[in-house]
């Protein structure tokens, strides 16, 4: 379907928006519009102001000056409250859900479906969130409570809340940054639907094939500013374009991984069995090799890593490594002999958001790197400023919270933290999350430095791009049972999805 | 789908748990005190427990709807002396009960105001705004009462003494009143899921579109309210009062609150599990009477009972402390 | 009342109260100030809130205000052994009520006390002459602060010469109404007969009486100590039987009668304790009693300043 | 770069604003009182108000550096009179002095240990343990003391007396090293640079390799250790202790840390401004001393300037929680 703009005037209008932040502009003169029922994409790099943007058109942040235009009515800034009664509906980056809640009444929160006297209807509330969950094709029970589920259920969970408003207007922020193939397209083949009915949907992704496939239109920000905006009627638009407006050179979006030889096996996982009546899991990673773990959302890998890095008590099974039985009580154990585990979960597992970046990126190392038992972390920026840059954290200094880092420049905080740990073997549970294309593949670079130095890399991830180009080999795993083993040259997206799905 | 209901039922069984294994407890303790002094279970004794804590019951009420919603009022001990002294000055300078109950509860729905206006407006913490409100509220009470002994001599023991059937003592309707109240508010009303949801995760309320201000001020003032109804009980059961007679309530209500599961953290814990928590205290209080037990051990003992039952509620939380 | 000589301009008087909330010491500080308003001495009174911390805080801001002469009322006798030491250093003359220093404390005036082990012992005494075989349940004040433990040791005392009583419950209603209520209701639940009860203040009667109208015991008669205001009016109403009554208010005007006669009159003879009188008394005998409120009645009873 | 720079300065300026603030309160206050009358200032009232808050500034490093921990320990009061009274005890047994501090200082060490190890193997929340253990603290200092008044007839009186050149008393040394200690333990050592990583996010210290059970039966252990050097201080000046001196002493030193900017949530607040927040409270008694303010109205007098003070200390954060 192709988009026309002839005769129609925009829905939303921003105008001369600027925002800054102690230390950061991070918007300054935007303007940009959105119209009826067209997806509107917004790509840049991490930090260039995509997220703030959506938060000053949802009321989160109120805007330092420009104008929201909405209807017809010019607004200085708006509010939660009166964002949503203008019929806009966002999918927030960071998760903003209730912990303590099911899944229904976390969809529900603030438009709650009440009988008289202002009593909730807890049947009816749950009927209406099971139907949600249908129209949109997923499976998940409504009235698990949301600290129970995994970190992409929570997301759905996220993409339901925004849809009970029934909005006009839909701001998706990397609505399927933690997803597989699969559930990509859950959520692509919605926002299409949505579209379809006239709702008008801006969409932010660092997935720029995705954004191909859906945009009407693509507007590219760098720096808090707009630089293009390109129509997309024929969902053909040249992708080094677009990459090169948003990091002003050229890009290399598929980062081809150096050859180099494997070595010997060094971590070897026997009969591993997480609880009494789960599947038993045995694998081998080599020396120097890039071991991916595929599955669909759910499938249980973040569960087997958590074992194997001593985070989980698990019920049965060995881990040698280096020919050494591991005896893991707690994630020092497995840190003591030399892993990395990056979880998934960066804002509840992976940062202290208070803390500054600094101290974040030391916490791990601190005991190996850095000698003495007197520290002065004022003299300390000097150890992690060559990381820093090389994984371009945008940040003012890095004395700044973690929490007023965008979502992107966390997840490289987060990897920051163990590339600065010096470990030996590394354990990265969807590493690239959230992050740009020049990012991931400056990542993908230190990846392949690592194994080039005999390090060994397990990686879960649900990037499919990534997995393959990235990978030695490949593990599926379905239902907590690893169902596949892929090698190098056959890894392919079909092989994949097929082994994950039990085809 | 199959593994999922599995989860979802251990889960159910799990969160309440703690209420269970709270009670089991509770029952312990009762089995061992009875086969000591069988007095114990005797009807009238256990009538005698469930008045002792009728205001402690109530106060635990509004604590634990506080810390539910996020927050937390250390000042609910003055605000309920502070309302019943404005109740005995009414009383004691002639003036009728109802006008004197009318205005005592309106001193203390004042006073929740008052804590909740300034913790929505100056995002102060409210566990150092409401210590200084403390200090206000027992100062007023000392200034009105000049520091002295306010005694009703039977002007106000309708609710305290009477009891229905000659058994069952009108004040424990005021107890399960304020317990309902509580429970039905916080599960079954719209405020109160959002008084919930603030206390989950106040962004996410925010964002939501919910107004935080009005609720906290909102839910504040139903504290202030729930402590001048608790004072109403205070009073007319001592047929008396003293400006000092609150001190150390609202850390009773606090501790009874956390024994019964609910956090610091919001969001979390029940009424019932709280009710529990005061049930145990008053337990813990009668038995030591009963067993005549050595008034300078029964500190000792007493909080050696808090720190074992808690612990073992929290057997669970500790045996899949998988993290 | 009193003398009418001049006093020289300006004497100031410190008096630093133990807990200005509790009432006894509350109508002893009003019973100070009153007679050193009858003689034109200032009079500074600082609390100490119950906390030995601030009542060295306040002994230290009345050093620094230079008054004339100072009267503790103490928390304890270490605290007012303290506070004794600092004035001395600081050349001030001192003055103790309520409490007798300990022996090696430094130089100070006298001490006017109304000994708690004598109430116990008194109130003992009352039962066993009033009611011989009388089982006591005894509402204590609360353990730990010293008060409780002299009345005691009173309690002890007597218990040994008077051999026709004894007590049959002890629970501590820690000075407060509610506890009391709930420790004598819990006491009654034990099945324990009782023929009278023993309260150590008048707070505590009310709540045990509160207990007893509930349990339908309101003929077990109630003993308190002290004859507050309070006391004498719930011997009025027949909540309380007896009252083993103690005039504050002699303690407080005989307080500054010693400091007045030290620092003004520049006598130095005066006795280095006077205890004050315990009266038992019943409902019949009220018009005998010498309140709290009279420090002009207490003012007489001591002939005068 | 030079952007860089300037940025820097900003974020540190904003981070000591609310400390910043809260002094211009205390100088306010200052100002006042001085103007009432001039004695607030002479030298010797400056040193008493020191002397004052000592015990209850080494007790609030205890508690501040548990909070930032993400910690709390309400029985650190407890133990110093627990600590004091085991002192007592042997002095006046007639036990050597440097043995009696010794036994005082491994009685709060042993104390700590059992509040660490409590919260550490059980994972209950230490707000309940440490109400629980506080009793049992006390319930030993009652039994050890019988509830009476423990003397030390000047035995003991060396550190709570002696002024250097006459001025300077040498109390104010374990003060000053105390705060010393705990500025530099949390700031500048890989221990206290790994208990704020625990109080910032529990789980993702954990999951970084820190070995949560054991830094945290370290950080209640210290805590107990410092309450006992408290206590050291608290019956060297009064010469003298009782099993209830030190009831309120903890929430007086949570309220120091909270005022001071520490808060509940762990990871947050600073030594500096846990001192801050004492210094206020010793000004504020001291002050009302001072201009001999009716005893009925200071309670509220201070309630309401606490109050006021955690306002304007947070006004920044008011002001720019814009959005
Ligand atoms: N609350 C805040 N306080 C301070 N700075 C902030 C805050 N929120 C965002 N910023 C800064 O504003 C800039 C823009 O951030 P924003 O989150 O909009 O980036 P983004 O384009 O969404 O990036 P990403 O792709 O990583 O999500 C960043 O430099 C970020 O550090
Ligand atoms: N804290 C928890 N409590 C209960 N169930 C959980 C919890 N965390 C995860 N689960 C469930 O365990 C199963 C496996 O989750 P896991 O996170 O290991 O999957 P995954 O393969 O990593 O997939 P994802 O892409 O969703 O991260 C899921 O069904 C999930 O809902
Ligand atoms: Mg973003
Ligand atoms: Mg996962």
């Amino acid at each position: 379907m192709s988009f026309s703009y002839e005769g129609i005037s925009p829905l939303v209008r921003m105008v001369n928006i600027s925002k800054s932040f102690p230390g950061v502009q991070a918007l300054l003169d935007i303007t940009f519009d959105l119209f009826p029922g067209e997806i509107h994409c917004l790509v840049g790099e991490n930090g260039a102001g995509k997220s703030t943007l959506m938060k000053v058109l949802s009321g989160a942040h109120s805007p330092d000056g420009g104008q929201i235009i909405v209807d017809q009515r010019v607004h200085n800034a708006l509010t939660p409250k009166l964002s949503q009664e203008l019929g806009i509906s966002i999918i927030y980056q960071e998760n903003h859900l209730i912990p303590t809640m099911s899944v229904a009444e976390n969809m529900f929160v603030g438009v709650e479906k009440t009988r008289t006297l202002g009593l909730v209807d807890k049947a009816k509330t749950r009927q209406a969130a099971a139907e949600e969950v249908e129209n949109l094709g997923i499976d998940l029970d409504v009235s698990r409570k949301v600290e129970d589920l995994s970190v992409a259920e929570q997301q759905f969970v996220k993409i339901l809340k925004a849809l009970v408003h029934r909005p006009r207007i839909l701001l998706m922020d990397e609505p399927t940054s933690m997803f597989n193939v699969k559930d990509v397209g859950t959520v692509l083949a919605l926002t299409r639907k949505i579209a379809s009915k006239g709702i008008s949907i801006i969409y932010i992704s660092h997935f720029l094939k995705e954004i191909v496939q859906i945009a009407d239109r693509i507007t590219v920000i760098r720096d808090g500013s707009v630089v293009n905006t390109y129509l997309n009627a024929e969902k053909d638009i040249d992708l080094d374009i677009v990459t090169m407006d948003m990091v002003g050179r050229p890009v290399n979006m598929f980062y081809q991984k150096e050859q180099h030889d494997i070595g010997e096996v060094v971590l070897k996982v026997t009969d591993l069995q997480l609880s009494k009546n789960s599947p038993k899991v045995s694998f081998e990673v080599r020396k120097g090799e890039i071991l991916g773990f595929a599955g669909m959302v759910g499938s249980g890998r973040t569960e087997i890593i958590r074992a194997l890095t001593g985070a989980d008590k698990f019920f049965a099974g060995t881990i040698e490594y280096h020919g050494k039985r591991l005896d893991l009580h707690s994630p020092a154990d497995s840190i003591r002999q030399g892993f990395a585990h990056i979880t998934e979960d960066r804002q509840q597992l992976g940062l202290m958001l208070g803390k500054s970046i600094l101290e974040n990126m030391t916490i791990v190392g601190m005991g190996a790197k850095i000698r003495g038992f007197f520290l002065n972390i004022k003299k300390h920026p000097p150890f992690i400023m060559p990381l820093v840059d090389s994984l371009d954290i945008k940040t003012p200094s890095v004395f700044q919270e973690v929490q007023n880092l965008s979502g992107g420049n966390q997840q490289k905080v987060v990897l920051g933290k163990w590339l600065f740990a010096d470990s030996d073997f590394y354990v990265f549970d969807e590493p690239t999350r959230g992050i740009d294309v020049n990012a991931k593949a400056e990542f993908y670079r230190l990846m392949s430095m690592l194994t080039k130095e005999g390090k060994s890399i397990i990686m879960v991830s649900s990037d499919m791009p990534e997995l393959i180009s990235m990978s030695d080999r490949v593990l599926v795993v379905r239902k907590g049972a690893v169902t596949g083993e892929i090698p190098k040259g056959e890894i392919t997206e079909e092989r994949i999805i097929k082994s994950a799905l039990g085809m | 789908m199959e593994n999922q209901e599995r989860n979802n039922l251990l889960n159910r069984i799990q969160f309440k748990d703690q209420r269970v294994l709270m009670m089991i407890v509770i029952l312990l303790i009762t089995v061992v005190v009875t086969i000591i002094s069988p007095k114990f279970v005797d009807i009238r004794n256990i009538v005698a427990i469930f008045q002792q804590v009728s205001v402690l019951g109530i106060l635990t009420m509004a604590m634990a709807m506080l810390l539910i919603s996020g927050g937390i009022d250390l000042s609910i001990g003055n605000i309920m002396v502070l309302s019943g002294v404005v109740i005995s000055k009414i009383i004691m300078g002639g003036g009728s009960v109802p006008v004197a109950v009318l205005l005592g509860l309106i001193t203390g729905l004042v006073c929740g105001f008052l804590n909740g206006l300034i913790i929505a407006k100056s995002k102060c913490l409210p566990l150092i705004i409401t210590l200084g409100t403390s200090q206000i509220f027992f100062g007023a009470s000392l200034m009105i009462t000049g520091g002295r002994f306010m005694n009703f001599s039977g002007k106000f023991d309708f609710i305290g003494r009477t009891r229905i059937l000659d058994v069952f003592p009108v004040m424990l309707i005021f107890l399960i009143v304020m317990v309902l109240f509580a429970f039905g508010l916080l599960n079954y009303t719209r405020f109160g899921r959002r008084i919930v949801a603030i206390g989950g995760n106040e962004r996410n309320a925010y964002l939501s579109g919910i107004n935080i201000d009005r609720y906290k001020v909102a839910i504040y003032s139903i504290g202030g309210l729930i402590s001048a109804i608790a004072s109403i009980v205070f009073v007319s059961r001592l047929d008396s009062i003293t400006a000092t007679a609150g001190s150390g309530y609202e850390l009773r209500a606090l501790t009874a609150a956390i024994i019964g599961g609910v956090t610091f953290d919001g969001g979390k814990g029940t009424i019932g599990g709280a009710f529990i928590g005061v049930l145990l205290l008053g337990i813990i209080n009668n038995a030591m009477n009963i067993l005549s037990i050595w008034p300078y051990a029964q500190t000792a003992i007493s909080g050696a009972i808090i720190v074992v039952a808690v612990i073992l509620s929290n057997l669970d939380t500790i045996r899949k402390a998988s993290r | 009342a009193g003398t009418k000589e001049k006093v020289k301009d300006g004497y100031t008087f410190g008096y630093i109260a133990y807990d200005m909330q509790d009432i006894w010491n509350m109508y002893g500080a009003q019973a100070f100030e009153y007679a050193a308003d009858q003689v034109g001495v200032k009079t500074i009174v600082l609390d100490s809130g119950n906390s030995l911390e601030r009542s060295v805080a306040a002994m230290e801001d009345l050093i620094q205000k230079q008054v004339d002469g100072i009267s503790v009322f103490p928390i304890s006798p270490d605290q007012v052994a303290t506070l004794i030491k600092m004035a001395n250093d600081a050349g001030i003359p001192i003055t103790v009520e309520n409490l007798p220093p300990p022996e090696n404390a430094g130089d100070y005036i006298s001490t006017v006390a109304c000994l708690y082990g004598d109430i116990g012992y008194a109130a003992i005494k009352f039962i066993s002459e009033t009611m011989p075989g009388a089982r006591i349940f005894y509402a204590a004040g609360a353990k730990g602060g010293g008060v409780y433990e002299q009345y005691q040791e009173g309690v002890d005392k007597a218990l040994k010469e008077f051999t026709n009583v004894k007590i049959v419950g002890l629970e501590h209603g820690d000075w407060q109404t509610e506890m009391a209520m709930n420790v004598t209701q819990n006491f009654i639940q034990t099945g324990t007969k009782f023929d009278v009860i023993f309260a150590n203040n008048d707070l505590m009667a009310k709540g045990s009486y509160n207990a007893l109208v509930e349990a339908g015991l309101k003929h077990i008669p109630i003993i308190s100590t002290g004859g507050s205001p309070d006391g004498i009016q719930m011997m009025k109403d027949g909540i309380e039987a007896a009252n083993m009554t103690a005039p504050v208010s002699i303690q407080g005007v005989q307080t500054f009668k010693n400091l007045y006669q030290y620092v003004v009159q520049g006598k130095r003879d005066l006795p280095k304790f006077t205890p004050l009188p315990i009266v038992p008394a019943t409902a019949a005998e009220i018009d005998k009693v010498i309140t709290w409120e009279d420090p002009q009645k207490a003012l007489d009873y001591i002939g005068g300043l």
